[in-house]
């Protein structure tokens, strides 16, 4: 049974005891306790199940690398799936429940999977599960999706109750770790007077050495730590995170640190967790090492732990895995854990040491000590069935058939030697080589990830650059830190040298091999590993993936180094020919609410308002997202439905006046003495010869000849020009102008300058229009002379500077006033107040489009959608004959676009009055090759016209404008055909009087 | 070739599982060859296997310069649709899609088709009238797919949060019929068929080199030397503008990094698969847990296999914003694959200036849906020198003509 | 996350305040050109693995276009220079050659 | 002249800043040849500034001018007086290559005061504000938009954003400004 012992704890504070649940069941651990220490200290070894075969699972590890011990977290809006207990902080109250089994966690039917093991190798479900074709999708898949998954997933409707952020920094020198090798280093920089940033991922510094009881500069390595933390702490230049983890290292530099700032203190009103996004000079890894698990059979029952985790429970927290310990290793480090149990009072029955002797000091002190140490054995198998009761030893040099003995025992802690932590030196392509005598792979200094000039940017020290001795550890990290002076001293404890085990015993049968575990979380064993190389995944990548080792939440920081050493024994190679697979952000997971950071709920994205945007909305307007803009789609009034408030709004609009907000247009200015110039190119129409005073509509396109955006353009100089974009259009036609003045026509002399937002855009619409506008008082002259159809003027009108244009969208008599933003409001309710008398009603931008539509105005976006040029409309009156150049002509002298079998815009009229759908395809006889049917024309919008009192449509036709008159059928709703007339689309006032009175 | 079926593995676990056979055989190249492939991933693959299912040319190698599978087609987020705009569009995508459906059973190999459902949402009145065009459209095509309303989405996927508050949901274009497949299980199923067949997968044979005689290829040099070849074809995505270098010529095509992500597993959550375009992400879940979570590529050329942090963040923020449940789960792995963007953002299935050389790219985000038709459609073409109906709009003088395929046009994006 | 300086403002910043435009130093054919040219122009592009130069605008920041030198296959970035330039200059050049000895020169 | 309202009328919020809208401000986008003797007199007359060194914003007795770009300032100027003051530059720079034109309302400008400042600004713009000297002007991203950022004075620092976007600017300092937030990068 694990236990609380009733001393030490360097971690804990044994007088702040706190309670908290498992499962439903009370228990209580101190301050200073992860959950995981608290649960053994309560004598809860049973965490959870795995997620194939839904074995039981105990916690292994202490830390990070953690792959068995998850659990859910908290409950409700603060529920989390899948949390490691040994990097959750106890805290009163907190609530954990285990994961994957059915119906309770001792009692799970799923773990039948364990019993059919033998029928479900790796790979199984490609090799089975294929007939009858129907099963996969009804039966089978989800009987696999429901057996998988590990947590369980939040409510539906959950919301996040917590807030997260970001934050960027910059610095120096980023140190990754906070063991006495990143102190060191940290230090060391700090000292040259370098901008230095400390993340080390638990709450403590100091990491391995004063658990070994490390002595570092005279004093124990816990008291080093604190004093140099305390430097530290009083530097400027430095800022040091604890709870923080160097997740992920990006191009250049960037490296990303997951802060978790309040997951201790639920509740708290601060952000849960922060990342940091810091761009550093150097990025120092010193993110330790970790230890290796040893395969032998029934390595996966709960009481099979790391040593070094162990000793960390014992040390930290006072936590005793068993009464009864067997300790089984292939080095010396691990007789540091049989000496730390025994000092703390824990039986050690043996260590299992697989080496044919043992002659260290370390083993030695053990002898000393009493404890037995068994050379050149190895497990057999560990007995138990939820938790283990007993190993079996054999020889380790043999297949195991042999039982040499059976010891009783409640724990093991096992060490296969030590890795290094490459991971951060590996996500941007720094590259490893392997270390023969210590069997690991190491960071290759000569292959380091790249920054921007080209050079290296990472380095590692310490245990994570290969050091294991901490003599070597210190001196690593201060050199590589270029610190000046002497390297911090300790006492070296000389280790003799490890044997690589990567399977105990050597030549263990299928039947142990087949209980080996190398994964515990994906329950991914040796023999599935052997089985992948048998079939001809030989690629590491493809073992990885057919039999899914390493994929799991810990992505295999325990097993992966053991897996690709089986792998290669089982294809007679090398482990470095073999090669590891790739080391991917984030180090541990990360939660995607720190990834989405504050961006949530009002500041999920900007949204555009303009200057009216208060008023529409206090309106009960129904919005239209235009780009990050919204715009009024149009007003209900009451229970009005938005069908009948467009109609309303139009006739409104029609017979007396309405207002539009229309400030989202794009406003640009372009001036300078090669203004003309520039505009010519821009447009498909002569624009230099506009005179002063006029406005005149163009067309632009890219440089494929597609229609791309269209709008008034107004003289206002002779070497200005004002240019409206479609509202979605402004910044990127800002841009696409902007490059081709910086980079094409350099030598030009325009400048262009976004006003879009400098101006509210208010468009009183209407034959009442211009007496709203004299009622709100002008000192201009806004008569049909005096301010002429395609005219604008600068004046005031209700005292408020003001642009008039007069265009019309909608056929109307039409002004279209340009007043500052600031006064967009005032302005509004002047016209408000004014056209009272008329009935003056704001329409949205559904009647606007009705309105352009019943004139045959076309609208980018709906007639053109990236692949119309402007022939296909009909507007080659737009597209100058004059001009040698503009852009987007060269394109469409292509032989598609002067095809004579382009479709082209036509008016459609269906026979009966009724809406036609837009969107519908007019179908002809007949299938192309593919089967598909063969269609004569596309409708590209179509709306109901309240002026007309029926339905009215544009399309684009083949032919279209030679077939006026023509019946033509198109799609309806659920399969029906229509039929329609091919008719002009100038549905209404053809003439242009209404616009122009 | 061992059949596998449940009965085969019963047997195996009677005898410790040693007798099966290695799916694919791993030879040293021969001499010659009557069509070299380049590319083993799911496009070179699936035309090497219709080569010589439909045209009986078994003379086949697939060089590789890695592992197989291991480009994009073991690195992408399984979508799989037709619903596309285009009728070359529409043609090709739903005879792979109709290929999926029974491909599990034609390999003898589970690739997990799994038609859940994939369904493209509606956050704009533009992309409403987008997707009903496409609906439109596809009912001629042969396309089965609709446009569902709100309460149906909330319905199928009660994660969502329908109600915006941003981009409330509007509808969705919703094909039954599309799904998932276990993308690493589609490459492997196809290399075990093709080697079955004779032919001969390469793998760690990186082609450095396109000889040719007379305007006509002749050989291909790879880091295993050099070896002949009456036909070439060219399947290598994101590398194929280094492909057409070497043969000559220059391709509208560009290279960038596109990313994805995986959550940590969770038990099911969501059944069908989300495309939300206004806010740039989608999501599905696999039948192991994790969400499987796509966003938007990288704009500069790029061959690292790694792209930018900000494209993370972007799709996060809109999935979190999309499925609020998702803020407390952890993103347990990131990575990065170079798609081959073309002119069009539609893929190359042409002739190429070279004689008798073909090339099969600019599948960019979406190919991997497409992995069956396309080697379908490639196969005929190399098989007889000239594309058929299905490969035909794709030729690589569309750009010169100006007769794009352009997918985008109706809201869509091209996953 | 690349790291880039504008040489118009001299900010060195992160790619988000940056957009890319695509390959720099395109010819630009207009009306009259013949198809071959015009194709290339628009479509025919060198994505090479290795040495490129591209465009860059300073979105968030002057506004100004600059062109960088950028290997695709390491990221390094040789350096950024003037938009109005029809070909890297010398001292860019040097630079990639010192950097990359097998660089053919720009073509 | 009828009221002229700025985008968030006395907006204010106190949390880990002091956080204030500081109301409508004349704004003066200037383009042309920054070193051109007649525009650096042009803009001396507006403001009483010189021509701002790159990334720098000078004070002059009547305004500031903030350098933008390599062809552009921003000119800042009391509100009511903007216009008047575009028609001097156009005056004045009648012959050379130069484009003036107001922007006053096209632009939100805010105040950002405290001790925690930059602490601040750093969860939102990917700026390294270590150095960042009084007169330093930076244009960049607030968080999804763009702004520029200068620091006025010791704790005291401005933003310009566009004016649609202002509420969400507003939105997101106050979020990372709220109490708890606290970071203790900048010192
Ligand atoms: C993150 C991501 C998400 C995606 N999501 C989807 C999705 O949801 N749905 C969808 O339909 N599509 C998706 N795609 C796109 C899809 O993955 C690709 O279009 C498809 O996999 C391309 O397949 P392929 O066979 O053409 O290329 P690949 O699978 O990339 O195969 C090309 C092969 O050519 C090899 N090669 C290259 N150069 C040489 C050489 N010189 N010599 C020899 N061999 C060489 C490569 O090593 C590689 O194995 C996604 C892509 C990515 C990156
Ligand atoms: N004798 C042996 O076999 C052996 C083996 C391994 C280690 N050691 C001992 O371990 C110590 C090594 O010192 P060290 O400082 O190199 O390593 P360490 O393991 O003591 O410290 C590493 C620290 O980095 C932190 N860390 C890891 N990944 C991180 C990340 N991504 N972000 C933030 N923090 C992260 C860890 O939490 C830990 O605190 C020495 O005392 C050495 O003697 C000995
Ligand atoms: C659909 C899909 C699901 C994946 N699921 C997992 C997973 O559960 N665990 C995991 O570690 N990786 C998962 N991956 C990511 C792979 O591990 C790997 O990152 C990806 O195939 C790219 O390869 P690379 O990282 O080796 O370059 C998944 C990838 C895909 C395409
Ligand atoms: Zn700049």
């Amino acid at each position: 049974m694990s236990h609380r012992l009733s001393t030490g704890g360097r971690l804990i504070d044994r007088s702040r005891s706190l309670e908290f649940t498992f499962n439903g069941k009370s228990m209580s651990g101190y301050e200073g306790d992860t959950l995981s220490a608290a649960m053994l200290g309560a004598g809860q070894v049973l965490a959870g199940r795995s997620f194939k075969y839904h074995r039981p699972r105990g916690v292994v590890a202490s830390g990070a690398e953690e792959p068995n011990a998850l659990v859910g977290l908290g409950e409700g809006q603060r529920y989390e799936p899948n949390q490691r207990t040994t990097t959750t902080e106890l805290f009163s109250g907190l609530k954990a429940t285990s994961q994957n089994h059915w119906p309770s966690l001792e009692f799970d039917v799923g773990a039948i999977n364990s019993k059919l093991s033998r029928f479900l190798p790796a790979g199984f479900y490609y090799k089975m599960l294929i007939h009858p074709r129907a099963f996969w999708k009804h039966v089978y898949e989800p009987i696999v999706r429901h057996s998988a998954g590990l947590g369980r997933a939040p409510d539906a409707e959950t919301r996040d109750a917590d807030r997260y952020e970001h934050f960027y920094a910059f610095c120096d020198v980023l140190v990754a770790g906070g063991g006495v090798a990143g102190l060191t280093a940290a230090r060391a920089a700090a000292r040259a007077g370098k901008r230095v940033i400390v993340m080390e991922q638990t709450a403590h510094f100091g990491g391995r050495a004063p658990v070994d009881g490390e002595v570092i500069d005279g004093m124990p390595a816990s008291e080093w730590v604190d004093g140099v933390l305390a430097e530290l702490h009083g530097l400027e230049n430095v800022t040091v995170l604890e709870r923080t983890m160097v997740a992920g290292v990006h191009d250049h530099g960037y490296i990303l640190g997951y802060q978790r700032v309040a997951d201790h203190q639920p509740g708290a009103d601060k952000p849960r967790h922060r990342l940091w996004r810091v761009r550093v000079g150097q990025l120092i890894t010193a993110t330790g090492a970790i230890e290796r698990p040893l395969s032998f059979a029934g390595n996966d029952l709960p009481g099979v732990m790391l040593a070094s985790a162990v000793r960390d429970y014992v040390v930290n927290w006072a936590v005793a895995p068993g009464k009864r310990v067997v300790v089984v290793t292939n080095n010396d480090d691990a007789y540091r854990t049989a000496l730390a149990l025994h000092q703390a009072g824990v039986t050690v029955t043996a260590v299992i040491d697989a080496r044919f002797e043992a002659t260290g000091d370390l083993p030695a002190q053990a002898r000393a000590v009493g404890i037995r140490v068994a050379e050149g054995m190895a497990i057999r198998q560990v007995l138990g069935s939820k938790r283990v009761s007993a190993v079996a030893l054999c020889r380790f040099d043999s297949d195991g058939g042999a039982v040499a003995e059976t010891l009783e025992c409640d724990a093991i802690a096992m060490s296969g030697g030590w890795s290094p932590v490459v991971h951060l030196w590996s996500h941007c392509g720094g590259k490893l080589t392997w270390d023969d005598a210590r069997a690991f792979f190491r960071p290759d200094p000569a292959r380091p990830p790249l920054g921007h000039d080209g050079q290296g940017f990472v380095a590692a020290v310490g245990s994570a650059n290969g050091m294991m001795d901490i003599v070597e550890v210190l001196s690593d990290a201060h050199q590589t830190a270029q610190g000046t002076g002497e390297a911090p001293q300790a006492e070296p404890v000389p280790e003799a040298e490890m044997l690589p085990v990567w399977m105990m015993p050597k030549q263990a049968s299928y039947e142990l091999r087949a209980k080996m575990w190398l994964d515990p979380q994906n329950d991914v064993k040796v023999s599935d590993v052997q089985l992948a190389a048998q079939e001809g995944y030989a690629s590491v990548e493809h073992t990885k993936r057919y039999t899914t080792l390493g994929m799991a939440t810990d992505q295999g920081k325990l097993s992966n180094i053991n897996g690709l050493a089986i792998l290669s024994d089982a294809l007679g190679q090398a482990i470095p020919q073999t090669g590891t697979t790739t080391f991917r952000p984030p180090y541990t997971p990360i939660s995607l609410g720190v990834i989405a950071g504050e961006a949530a709920g009002p500041v999920f994205q900007p949204l555009r308002r303009t200057p009216m945007h208060a008023w529409h909305e206090a309106q009960g307007v129904y919005w239209e997202p235009v780009g990050l803009w919204r715009r009024p789609y149009c007003y209900p009034q009451g229970e009005e439905s938005h069908a009948d408030a467009v109609i309303r709004e139009i006739n409104q609009t029609r017979t007396s006046v309405g207002l539009l907000d229309a400030s989202t247009l794009g406003k640009l200015l372009i001036k300078g003495p090669d203004a003309g110039k520039l505009v010519d190119m821009l447009y498909t129409n002569m624009m230099s010869n506009l005179k002063v005073g006029k406005c005149r509509y163009g067309l632009m396109c890219n440089e494929n000849g597609f229609l791309s955006d269209d709008g008034v353009v107004a003289r206002l100089s002779e070497d200005s020009f004002l240019c409206h974009t479609t509202s979605g259009g402004a910044d990127r036609i800002h841009a696409w102008i902007e490059d081709w003045l910086q980079c094409e026509w350099w030598d030009w002399q325009a400048h262009v300058v976004n006003l879009t937002e400098q101006f509210a855009q208010i468009a009183v619409v209407g034959p009442n229009a211009r007496k709203v506008l004299e009622k709100m008082g002008s000192d201009m002259d806004l008569s049909r002379e005096g301010l002429a159809f395609m005219e604008w003027r600068d004046g005031k009108i209700a005292d408020i500077r003001a642009r008039v244009f007069r265009i019309s969208f909608s056929g109307e008599l039409s002004y279209e006033v340009a007043v500052p933003a600031s006064q967009g409001q005032a302005f509004w309710d002047a016209a408000l107040k004014a056209g009272a008398e008329f009935g003056i009603a704001p329409y949205g931008t559904e009647a606007l489009h009705v309105m352009r539509a019943e004139k045959g105005f076309i609208m980018i976006g709906d007639e053109t959608d990236g692949t119309v040029i402007p022939q296909d409309l009909n507007l080659n009156w737009a597209i100058s004959k004059k001009k040698d150049d503009f852009l987007g002509k060269r394109g469409m002298e292509r032989v598609h676009m002067v095809s004579p079998d382009r479709w082209k815009l036509v008016g459609i009229e269906t026979l009966d009055g009724s809406v036609i759908e837009d969107g519908s395809l007019a179908p002809l006889p007949g299938v192309n090759e593919n089967g598909q049917r063969r269609t004569q024309g596309r409708i590209t919008s179509s709306y109901y016209s309240p002026t007309l009192g029926k339905g009215i449509a544009m399309a684009l036709v083949h032919n279209g404008p030679e077939r006026m008159g023509e019946e033509i059928a198109f799609q309806g709703k659920d399969g029906a055909t229509i039929m329609a007339r091919i008719v002009d689309p100038v549905f209404y006032d053809k003439a242009g009087e209404k616009q122009n009175v | 070739m061992r059949r596998y079926s449940v009965f085969a593995i019963a047997r195996e676990a009677m005898r410790q599982h040693n007798g099966w056979d290695r799916a694919w055989a791993s030879p040293e190249p021969k001499s010659h060859y009557d069509v070299i492939i380049v590319g083993a991933g799911g496009h070179g693959l699936a035309t090497a296997y219709y080569l010589g299912k439909n045209f009986g040319i078994k003379n086949v190698a697939i060089i590789e310069k890695g592992w197989l599978g291991g480009g994009n087609t073991g690195r992408n987020t399984t979508i799989i649709r037709s619903n596309y705009l285009q009728d070359p569009s529409a043609a090709i995508y739903e005879k792979a899609r109709s290929l999926y459906e029974t491909l599990s059973q034609d390999l003898n190999y589970n690739i997990m088709f799994s038609p859940r459902g994939v369904m493209m949402l509606a956050q704009t009145e533009s992309e409403i009238r987008g997707y009903r065009r496409t609906e439109y459209a596809n009912t001629l095509q042969g396309v089965e797919t609709r446009f569902i309303g709100p309460n149906e989405v909330k319905r199928l996927v009660p994660i969502m949060n329908i109600h915006g508050p941003r981009y409330p949901v509007l509808g969705a274009l919703w094909q039954p019929r599309a799904g998932t497949a276990r993308h690493d299980a589609v490459a492997w199923g196809y290399a075990r068929a093709c080697s079955d067949m004779g032919m001969d997968v390469i793998q760690n044979c990186e082609v450095t080199g396109i000889e040719s005689v007379g305007g006509q290829v002749s050989a291909v040099v790879t880091t295993k030397g050099t070896i002949g070849t009456k036909k070439l074809a060219m399947v290598v995505a994101g590398h194929s503008g280094h492909l057409a270098n070497m043969a000559g010529f220059r391709l509208p095509v560009e290279s960038v990094a596109l990313q994805a992500m995986v959550s940590e597993p969770i038990k099911p959550a969501i059944d069908v698969v989300v495309m939300a375009n206004t806010v740039h992400g989608y999501l599905s879940q696999s039948d192991k847990g994790e969400m499987v979570i796509g966003g938007g590529a990288d704009h500069f050329n790029n061959y690292t296999q790694r792209g930018s942090w900000m494209h993370i963040e972007e799709t996060t923020r809109a999935l979190v914003e999309t499925f609020p449940m998702l803020s407390r789960l952890k993103m347990l792995r990131q990575w990065g694959g170079i798609v081959d963007m073309t002119g069009d953002r539609s893929p190359i299935i042409s002739k190429t200036p070279l004689g008798n050389t073909f090339i099969n790219c600019g599948w960019g985000t979406g190919g991997f849906k497409s992995i069956p038709g396309s080697g379908w459609a490639m196969a005929e073409l190399v098989a007889k020198g000239e594309p058929g109906p299905l490969a035909q709009a794709f030729s690589l003088d569309r750009f010169r003509e100006g007769r794009f395929i352009d997918e985008s046009v109706a809201a869509g994006v091209a996953h | 996350m690349l790291l880039l300086t504008c040489p118009c403002c001299g900010v060195t910043a992160e790619e988000t305040e940056f957009h890319n435009a695509g390959e720099a130093h395109l010819k630009r054919y207009g009306p009259g050109s013949d198809d071959a040219d015009y194709e290339a122009y628009m479509f025919a592009r060198k994505n090479p693995r290795g040495v490129h130069f591209e465009r860059w605008r300073h979105a968030f920041g002057c506004g100004k276009f600059f062109h960088a030198a950028r290997c695709t296959m390491t990221l390094e970035v040789f350096g950024t220079y003037s938009a109005q330039t029809l070909a890297p200059p010398a001292e860019i050049a040097a630079k990639i050659k010192a950097r990359r000895p097998e660089w053919e020169g720009y073509k | 002249m009828s009221e002229a309202v700025s985008a968030l009328p006395h907006a204010q919020y106190s949390g880990l800043v002091d956080l204030a809208e500081a109301g409508l401000t004349g704004m003066i986008t200037l383009r042309g040849d920054l070193a051109s003797p007649v525009l650096a007199e042009a803009v001396r007359a507006a403001t009483g500034a010189s021509v701002p060194e790159v990334r720098r914003i000078e004070a002059g007795e009547s305004g500031q001018a903030a350098w933008m770009s390599p062809d552009e300032l921003l000119l800042i100027v009391p509100y009511e007086g903007a216009a008047g003051v575009v028609e001097a530059l156009e005056t004045a720079l009648a012959g050379e290559f130069a484009t003036a034109a107001e922007v006053s309302d096209a632009r939100a400008f805010f105040r950002i005061t405290g001790p925690q400042a930059r602490d601040v600004l750093a969860k939102v713009c990917p700026v390294d504000f270590s150095d960042f000297a009084v007169g330093e002007l930076r244009r960049t991203r607030a968080a999804q938009v763009a702004a520029a950022v200068w620091r006025e004075e010791g704790d005291v620092w401005s933003l310009v954003c566009f004016r649609s976007v202002a509420q969400y600017v507003w939105d997101l300092l106050a979020t990372v400004s709220k109490p708890g937030g606290e970071v203790g990068f900048y010192r």
